[in-house]
């Protein structure tokens, strides 16, 4: 059964140094307050897992708090690189980083798997890739017709971090819009954490897509409006494009990524800080002269 | 803009949307696939279904995605799935007749690098990765390649094979589902593969482009076709309905 | 891109004497006008498959349409029998049924990998059961932990038909309340047809868990409201339980079961007669003196 | 109903409510399974998560559904899912505590046969068959059976293992993940499996209910606990809650 708590003890309780973490979120309702509060407590040796990267582990991984990445897209959407990533992998900096890489319709299948409870998904996927032969698939034959498919092994985290539209009062947690994997990563997931924009008597999914994920497959709900920014909760915020591209002048370079997540991440008590830049315009200040 | 009154990235968007017919099933990417497979919609395919690989089937967006994932998709789309169903239900079972691609490199045999340059272990270049493209180019009835030419991008060999177009030596797609790479739009002109040899070669070239620039600007010996073309150059209708796209877009995306 | 027509032509174009059928809905939007109209029209031979044949297969395969029956679960529910199902297995009456039997999620896992363009699927099912050496499951093991799963081959029947609430004018098909294997069938299937309650302007998919067929993968779509009776189309209609429990005195004599489908089913020229009987009381009055 | 004012399908429901506890995740059948876990939820067990296998979760039914696919179950549910995803998501993934099952026969090691009677490719009567049985009985952490009891269906071994309990010859259930029948609740007593030999004894009788009657019902040489107990009888508030829920049911079925 969910319970409602802060983000600080959530991610004190779910996420110890060490484990195997899912931050999902496709583009939509990316949990960036639960990754900066892994940054503010330090954690350290997590293996990060996530299709796309994003901006939320450029900044958990430029802080060095991970070991390993498993990843199918690493760049900055729409705008180019994530440098911190860069830099892990190309120069070990600031500490180096293992990477497990996959494809989008193998991490998928991986998170599908992990969710019904199979040791492996199948797919018609890899085929023909040189990544084939640099991660961990495997080629195996039907036992109906010879037809070969890949296989892929199955991910259960040991905790999920997600973020939401909704909780209602007991605990189930709605989302709409774009779903990208999150409901596969939480039911995949030993312990899940979710971040919502707003608890309500009852749910009320408004868009397309509707999905609820009910009280008793959640650990921890902690009501953090706005805690997807830069990507967006459909129904409540915008996708602030702007801040993506001010990203890539920010993290580009070591010195000012340390200053502007000092600032306005690992500084501050909470996510307030940030949001309050967000709102007088200051957040991306370190890099607007440009 | 050339002097013809149209930029490099118009005329790729306005040739690759005349590959689109009505009526397809188009699975879309960021930037000037976008750019063409919606052109195609606002003109001569007004059923084209766009699917964008964040689970919105049949889209019809106002103004262009910034991101893969934009509201404006789900908001203009007959459905929204997961990522999981996108991939499987949808792409892999063979739903798919066109799939849009770029890459950072691309070989004379249609491979395509997203990965790495140099090593796969210690690269010079950590690029993004493959994504959903591995599989894209493995289901989709066929592929249009959209990437700006250049002796660096347009390699004897990609340093990784991200994604296969018709193998490392040109072996051909038995393995695979779809038809593979059939077009590759560049700024400079128009590639196809040659059907005896899978080997790219050029089929067009644009408007005031010269035919030896584009062998300067590929990394192996590029074959012309015999009956090589000339593009179509832009319509004013295609340059219309391209420009207010952008710009609706523009004023959307600068709004509060 | 789905057509609009008659019943009768999508039966006819689409159902030919020999092909395998898949007329689906898991005790909600079951398409039985359809599988009156496949009686009507005297089809032979068909390969039937449903999960749970109810009162719709028992109809179909007592006329001896079917040569062939893959099912999981083959009664009346909450009932008893399914007596012209039984009397065709254990006595070859009206003429020999062959079947093939699977369990529920072993049936459901064969329409996913059947939408999913894969040749087959994996569950941990069968395991222990006697119905492991009476049917098509193989056993296969993890390449990645050596785990044993369950293989089942993938169903792509050449035609699905279910029954909704909705189509929209551009043929799109809305869904809602519990879809079974409806979506799954007919992104398994290499037709579709489709009968709905109700030709909207607009989808609006006003309960649980709505689900979207969009257009183009239909081929045919026919207005028929109230289709699904006995069963139930959430929103527009209620579950005819009174008449699930006629049935089983219907079907249970050779006689009075061909007399019935002679009088509403076979002998008439649509559903209208069916649904006139329905709405003056007489629909089952063959067997209401007893 | 018997001269202690209760039927035996009342005591039943009430015994398998009773086995039932807060917060478990209960898959349930229609029926009798249906109304144990509906009792529960309505008296001590106000939490315990109801799913039925049409894909509906948390559900709160006002009356009992006579189908296991009743609008009243997706009305009143937490969610609805697919077929394919209740039994993979939800119950082949282990989220599901206790799944009740019947059958035609049950045999001395638990196994369930609802497929035939007779061999299977000439059946004297043909079952229903297996449909969701199999993977509940493989899947849920424990399986509650409830089933008159007769000399006819408590056979020495099933004419067909369609669900296994705990093998043909009591060989265990190394291979599933669920511990499989933990208690068979019957009109005249309580079976559970002897945890050396997995063999169902009897472990209590139900009020009135003479040892030996349950033998003659038994088509194996029942072994019978040495501490056999007695039911506790249906407690008037039991009863009460039971009858309220039937009764709202039948009121609502002959409506309009």
């Amino acid at each position: 059964m969910a319970e409602f708590t802060s983000l600080r003890a959530a991610i004190e309780d779910l996420v110890p140094d060490g484990s195997v973490v899912a931050m999902e979120g496709f583009t939509h309702l990316i949990p960036v307050a639960a990754g900066h509060e892994v940054i503010r407590q330090g954690k350290r040796d997590l293996t990060l897992i996530r299709m796309t990267p994003d901006v939320i582990y450029d900044q958990i991984i430029g802080m060095g708090c991970a070991v390993k990445l498993i990843f199918s897209w690493g760049g900055n959407p729409g705008v180019g690189s994530l440098h911190r990533l860069r830099d892990a992998v190309e120069n070990g900096y600031p500490r180096p980083l293992m990477i497990e890489e996959h494809t989008h319709a193998g991490m998928a299948t991986r998170y599908v798997a992990g969710a019904a409870g199979l040791p492996f998904g199948i797919l018609d996927g890899y085929v023909g890739t040189d990544l084939s032969d640099h991660t961990n698939v495997a080629t195996i034959r039907s036992p109906f017709d010879g037809e070969e498919v890949t296989a892929v092994s199955a991910l259960n985290p040991d905790v999920a971090v997600i973020h939401a539209q909704q909780a209602d009062r007991r605990g189930n947690v709605g989302l709409w819009g774009i779903t990208g994997v999150q409901r596969e990563v939480a039911l995949a997931a030993k312990n899940v954490v979710v971040t919502v924009e707003e608890v309500v008597e009852e749910l009320d999914l408004r868009g397309p897509n509707g999905a609820v994920l009910p009280s008793w497959t959640i650990d921890a709900i902690a009501e953090v409006p706005r805690g997807s920014h830069p990507s967006y909760s459909m129904g409540y915020t915008r996708r602030d494009n702007a801040f993506y591209t001010r990203w890539d002048a920010i993290s580009r370079s070591r010195e000012i990524f340390a200053k502007w997540i000092a600032e306005y991440v690992s500084g501050p008590d909470d996510f307030s800080t940030y949001l309050a830049a967000l709102d007088d315009g200051t957040l991306t200040s370190l890099v607007d002269d440009d | 803009m050339t002097e013809n009154g149209y930029t490099s990235d118009e005329i790729m968007s306005i040739v690759a949307s005349r590959h689109l017919r009505d009526g397809q099933v188009c699975f879309v990417g960021i930037g000037l696939p976008s750019e063409a497979a919606n052109l195609a919609r606002l003109s001569h395919a007004p059923d084209v279904v766009l699917i964008y690989e964040s689970g919105t089937i049949g889209t019809r967006p106002e103004i262009l995605p910034l991101s893969i994932g934009d509201g404006e998709l789900a908001e203009q789309a007959d459905l929204v799935v997961s990522v999981p169903e996108i991939f499987s239900f949808w792409l892999q079972a063979g739903r798919v007749d066109v799939g849009f691609l770029s890459a950072a490199q691309i070989d004379r045999f249609g491979n395509l690098n997203s990965t790495v340059i140099g090593s796969y272990e210690e690269p010079t270049v950590r690029l993004p990765g493959a994504g959903g493209a591995p599989e894209i180019a493995s289901s989709a009835g066929e592929v249009i390649v959209m990437l700006r030419q250049s002796a660096r991008t347009f390699v004897e060999a990609v340093d990784f094979i991200s994604t296969v177009g018709f193998g490392r030596n040109g072996e051909g797609r038995e393995r695979h589902r779809g038809a593979g790479p059939t077009v590759v739009i560049t700024d400079l002109g128009v590639l196809e593969p040659d059907p005896r040899t899978n080997e790219l070669r050029l089929v067009a070239v644009h408007p005031g482009i010269d035919t030896d620039d584009v062998l300067d600007q590929t990394g192996w010996p590029l074959q012309v076709a015999s009956d090589l073309a000339t593009t179509e150059p832009p319509s004013g209708e295609e340059l219309r309905i391209l420009r207010e796209l952008k710009q609706r877009t523009a004023i959307a995306h600068a709004g509060p």
